[in-house]
């Protein structure tokens, strides 16, 4: 038993922080959210070559092979800097596509690559959506046994996070057919739901960092904010929120790639507790910075805005609790 | 003790109701933090001047009716039960006007009031600057003398709709001798400037949707004639703080709001949520009592104020609770709304013409403005509870 | 609209608080929780001859009329006072009585004057117990639409809240049959919930008051332990949660008396409130206390152990918001 | 990174499982609160002691194991899942073994460790004072110099077990000077009484069931042999603080109780639950996810250790965590058992032996003792988030 990420996960993790900072991503996102993808997408394929995107491809496909450690790593580094796109879809949709084999898999080289980008309606959910299909590559659809890869989507209909550009996938044909397409979009679903766990863990821990620093700095009634007890209790609330959360999101990514006991409850467990996590640091967060908080021209609020669409994403807190206790 | 309308106020109800009816635009206007819904607002304003609804408890002179707290309680209650648009003047009315009855001369109020009532005139409000902002005696704009009126200088921020407004009130220091004192809330005096004079300079802040709901106002030599400040100069602390505990104080969130939303709430449970989920079930449940408390809670401080009493620290308690309803009750909302909680209120398919999602976001400032919650729970501990004040 | 007690009315609370304050109540609880009914016995006469019994007890027989909202101000000095026994359950007993008219009414006299004790199960809730059975003059039982005078009684079962001393009525005869029984014990049912409901928020009140002396006199680290703003805003939570909840008992108790509109929504409005509040009441003493809180020997427990049981008696917090929603 | 166990540790598992399975009692031992209890306690420690389970962690020459701090955390989920008894002894195991380990002499430890081992001396702990609560630095009980040992004078509180026990740890004002310099940890002196010596008094206090879980001590010239000072005179906070954050201070509450409790109350459900009731369901899920959320964080941190790293402030949020989870899954429990969660452990129609009603009572305890989570908290904000000191 050894619990702790390992040195090149710990280096991995160093990596794509140093990668993400000297991108930007607060100008990315802006962009993203007007519809301007172009920075995104040059970001997307930095971040493939960092290996992002070859984690959930096997190695006969260009990938790495199917790491889950790694995938939880990497997108918590992803939600700390507020990275936008059909991220989790596109790592999902792989392992959905991975798992019907076949001439399904001439996709995944692409995938890993960068070229190429996927996004997907959540398996098992009841949203219509998909994330960003207005500049996807391919946008797939499970319903049941079939899979379809969508003709065409509605308008965009923004969510409360502008950088989650949502619409209805429509039409289009049908990839595959059959009991294997519900068992692997079962499988994708779980990536999908830790790949989300492990950003919204991200994102919480960018809002407790930033909040931090500001209740230092900020001085009102002649003393930094963050000397008030009511401050320091709830912002101690936060980071042990999130440190209880952190060992449930690796041991989740540990299970599913032993693929032994039950991974998808403890995916749910996860994600149960992430959502949690990510809804209290951004009350937090908000309450904290006071008005400046509030503001859209704080970058803030790209985290902020966050927390609520990843906490219901790819599993609500209900059903992933239920799900824990599923036997 | 009872809580029975008297046939007037019944009377009054009927009337106020079947004029709502009649009137209420069928679809919702604009987001009143956009420059479209701001215009739609202010015309809005003058519809319900035209027949005296848009300032019910102000004297008739003015433009009111007159109407009791009571009545007024009875007047938000339709009015929100009926969907009726939010109220761009409520600035004005709920902080400006409230000092001008107490502390303005009769020519202020016979030149400001009426114009108020019929959005002709749409104030902001100019309290916070960038360092004083729970800390509010901490201002730095100052107030300098000058022939026949005063200079204004510095920076206002978190100013309420600034962005479309017409004119602004607030404190400026005149007199720094308070602060060197270690008395900041000294010296300060209470003044209303235009938002368009020479030397204003007005920078939209988006909120987090990004919609312009307050600004920065940059000071530059503002001219302010002496027949624009209100009360004694250097007394503007006093000014201000006079009217933020009285019974208008109730005015700053009327439960007719909260028992509206409840009651929305339940409607959309009843038609949209699994019955069977009792976790979700509990907390519409809890949004129903929160409103219907906080709604009786203000019919005994209306009882109190018509017997003669006042309503002092106990408003704090009011902002801690209606603050913390207002978020529960939308987060109920959306998490309700499933995957279309997420979308924003300009998204074609959010349900209810965005309203939750609008409302969501609204509700999030709650906590923060008019007195961070942290704030009210000190003054509710150590003024109700008498608890020793500390260093906090 | 004048929604304030009368003077009436508030005198009415001052002479009872008078009266319990001279009784020592936590005496008698300590001999109550020990067996020793005596104390309890003496202090249930003045209780009568203050008229709280009498206000449930229609004036024919020898009562003052059915009362709500003054037995609502009775109730909270009974929980402000932690005044021991089946005191609810005789004046919703004294309800279901005379609910049923005719021969049943010849025991209201003896319940107005104090001379007779009455417990019952509460009709609805699904518990086996009756409350302090051991010393009741009757004991009644309602069954769907039977009414029973149980014959005898199981052993005592102690309650986490010593003073109430929970048994299971067995046996005996029945009194009455039909479905007027059940509309009665559904009009007991919301008396006795209403009455829980007043006194969870004096036995919340007096929890706050306690606390607030405490952590003004306690210090620690050199100042009063009330200085700290954490101790601070628990101390505010609880004085909102129980200042939010006596309008919705007031009320509840007025819409009983006025018999219109829908006053089983309205108690069930108040019962989850004021469970909410004692229990937030109870759990912030406690902790604000410290140690000393814990301890049997502080009278601060005889309040602290009610919370829990009134939070559940006469309609659990869910079952009562199920009820909120109920058209 | 993996959550394997090695060969030689699920042997070990294993062998205590087997182990548990043949001693541990069929029916609960009476409360280990009582008299009666505390004797039937003491006899099991006994029966631990005779097959070497006792102090797994301790070196096989004070009749331990030399078990790993992750063979310590096997062999206390397979003590818990089994249902085994509550553990009389671990005031003495571990608090002041702990600091004997460290600052003790070899004659200390031979002497003292091994009939703690054996349940046949059971030690309370002395630390709180009627005025030193949280603020333990401002201890006043003395111990003076006298030929060959220390007078101890003075009174203590909250001594757990105290009513029972044979002898008690703690620290005495040995050196009024640092009092006096505004640093009261100075001049603090560790040391170790019998509880039937002469001029100690020993008056139980009832928790909040009545039971006597603690007592009063009042010392009154109370000798005691300067072999029975650990560390230096002078030094006694020193020496209690060096081990309060260390490995050891894992000992607490193990994540064992947690999972136990957590899969016992899942169990419950199963039997005893409406399952459409999903507000108790999620309540239920998160108490089974915050004990595995606890475990994991607590086997990240014996992997810390094994890698030679250290445990530090952290263990105040294992304090904040688990104290709150415990209290979370018993309110669950009884709110679960609707009627039958109300009654006293002691009655006999309590389900499950009263166990659910003394665990809430025990739990209700832990937000208070070692350190109330207030002070925790304080501590997480200024050591692990580098937020200002502030006077609070």
């Amino acid at each position: 038993m050894r619990f702790l990420l390992d040195d090149e996960q710990r280096e991995f993790a160093r990596s794509l922080d140093a990668l993400l900072k000297a991108a930007d991503t607060p100008a990315v996102v802006r962009a993203w959210s007007a519809g301007d993808h172009n920075p995104g997408r040059a970001l997307w394929g930095r971040l493939a070559e960092a290996g992002v995107f070859g984690l959930s491809v096997p190695e006969e496909h260009d990938g790495l092979g199917f790491l889950p450690v790694e995938l939880a790593v990497a997108f918590t580094e992803l939600g700390r800097h507020a990275v936008p796109g059909p991220l989790v879809e596109t790592v999902a949709a792989a392992v959905l596509l991975d798992g019907l084999g076949d001439r399904h898999t001439t996709w995944l080289p692409g995938i890993a690559s960068g070229k190429t980008v996927v996004t997907l309606r959540p398996p098992g959910d009841d949203s219509p959506y998909a994330l960003d299909a207005d500049m996807a590559d391919l946008v797939l659809v499970v319903t049941g046994d079939t899979l379809r890869a969508a003709g065409s989507t509605s308008s965009v209909q923004p969510s409360a996070d502008p950088a989650r550009r949502l619409s209805r996938p429509t039409g289009g044909t049908v990839l595959a057919e059959g009991p294997h397409v519900r068992r692997a979009a079962e499988h994708a679903a779980d990536v999908g739901r830790l790949a989300t766990a492990a950003q919204a863990l991200g994102v919480g821990r960018t809002l407790l960092d930033r909040t931090v620093a500001h209740v230092r700095e900020r001085h009102q009634f002649g003393r930094p904010v963050g000397s008030f007890q009511a401050i320091k209790h709830r912002l101690a609330d936060v980071l042990i929120s999130l440190e209880f959360t952190a060992p449930l999101v690796r041991a989740a990514a540990l299970s599913l790639a032993s693929a032994a006991g039950d991974s998808g409850r403890d995916i749910a467990a996860a994600k149960a507790a992430a959502g949690d996590a990510v809804h209290l640091a951004a009350r937090t967060a908000l309450q904290c910075h006071g008005a400046l908080g509030y503001t859209d021209e704080l970058d803030l609020s790209l985290w902020i805005r966050k927390a609520r669409p990843l906490r219901t994403a790819w599993g609500t807190p209900t059903a992933c609790r239920a799900r824990v206790l599923t036997n | 003790m009872d809580l029975d309308f008297s046939a007037a106020e019944d009377a009054f109800r009927a009337e106020a109701r079947a004029w709502l009816a009649a009137h209420v635009p069928g679809t919702p206007l604009p987001s009143l933090e956009t420059e479209q819904g701001f215009a739609a607002h202010r015309t809005w304003e003058r519809t319900l001047s035209a027949d005296r609804w848009s300032v019910v408890s102000w004297p008739e002179e003015y433009g009111g009716r007159g109407a009791s707290v009571l009545e007024w309680l009875i007047f938000e209650e339709e009015y929100y039960a009926a969907g009726a648009p939010g109220r761009v003047s409520q600035n004005g009315i709920n902080l400006l006007a409230p000092t001008l009855f107490e502390h303005g001369t009769p020519e202020q109020r016979a030149r400001i009031l009426p114009p108020m009532a019929t959005g002709e005139v749409i104030w902001a409000q100019a309290w916070s600057e960038p360092e004083a902002g729970s800390d509010l005696a901490s201002l730095r704009s100052t107030a300098r003398r000058a022939d026949g009126g005063w200079l204004l200088n510095g920076q206002k921020t978190w100013s309420s709709r600034a962005a479309f407004a017409d004119r602004a009130f607030g404190l400026f220091r005149s007199d720094r001798s308070g602060v060197d004192e270690g008395r900041p809330h000294r010296g300060l005096t209470y003044l209303m400037f235009p938002l368009d004079a020479d030397g204003v300079t007005v920078r939209p802040i988006g909120r987090l949707d990004g919609k312009p709901a307050f600004a920065e106002l940059f000071l530059d030599d503002v001219f302010v004639p002496d027949e624009d400040v209100i009360g004694e100069p250097g007394q503007g602390w006093r000014v201000a703080m006079s009217t933020a505990g009285n019974e208008r104080g109730l005015t700053l969130r009327s439960p007719g709001r909260f028992t509206a939303a409840a009651d929305r709430l339940t409607r959309l449970w009843r038609d949209r949520a699994d019955p069977s989920d009792t976790a979700l079930r509990d907390r519409v449940a809890d949004a129903v009592i929160g409103a219907r408390a906080y709604q009786l809670f203000t019919y005994a401080g209306a009882s109190r104020l018509a017997a003669g009493g006042s309503i002092g620290a106990e408003s704090s308690m009011n902002k801690v609770y209606w603050s913390e309803l207002d978020i529960a009750l939308h987060e109920t909302a959306l998490d309700l709304l499933g995957p279309y909680g997420e979308l924003a209120d300009r998204a074609d398919e959010a349900p209810e013409h965005g309203s939750w999602a609008d409302g969501h976001t609204f509700s999030l400032a709650g906590p923060i403005y008019a007195g961070t919650n942290e704030i009210q729970r000190d003054i509710v501990a150590e003024r109700l509870l008498g608890l020793p004040k500390g260093r906090r």
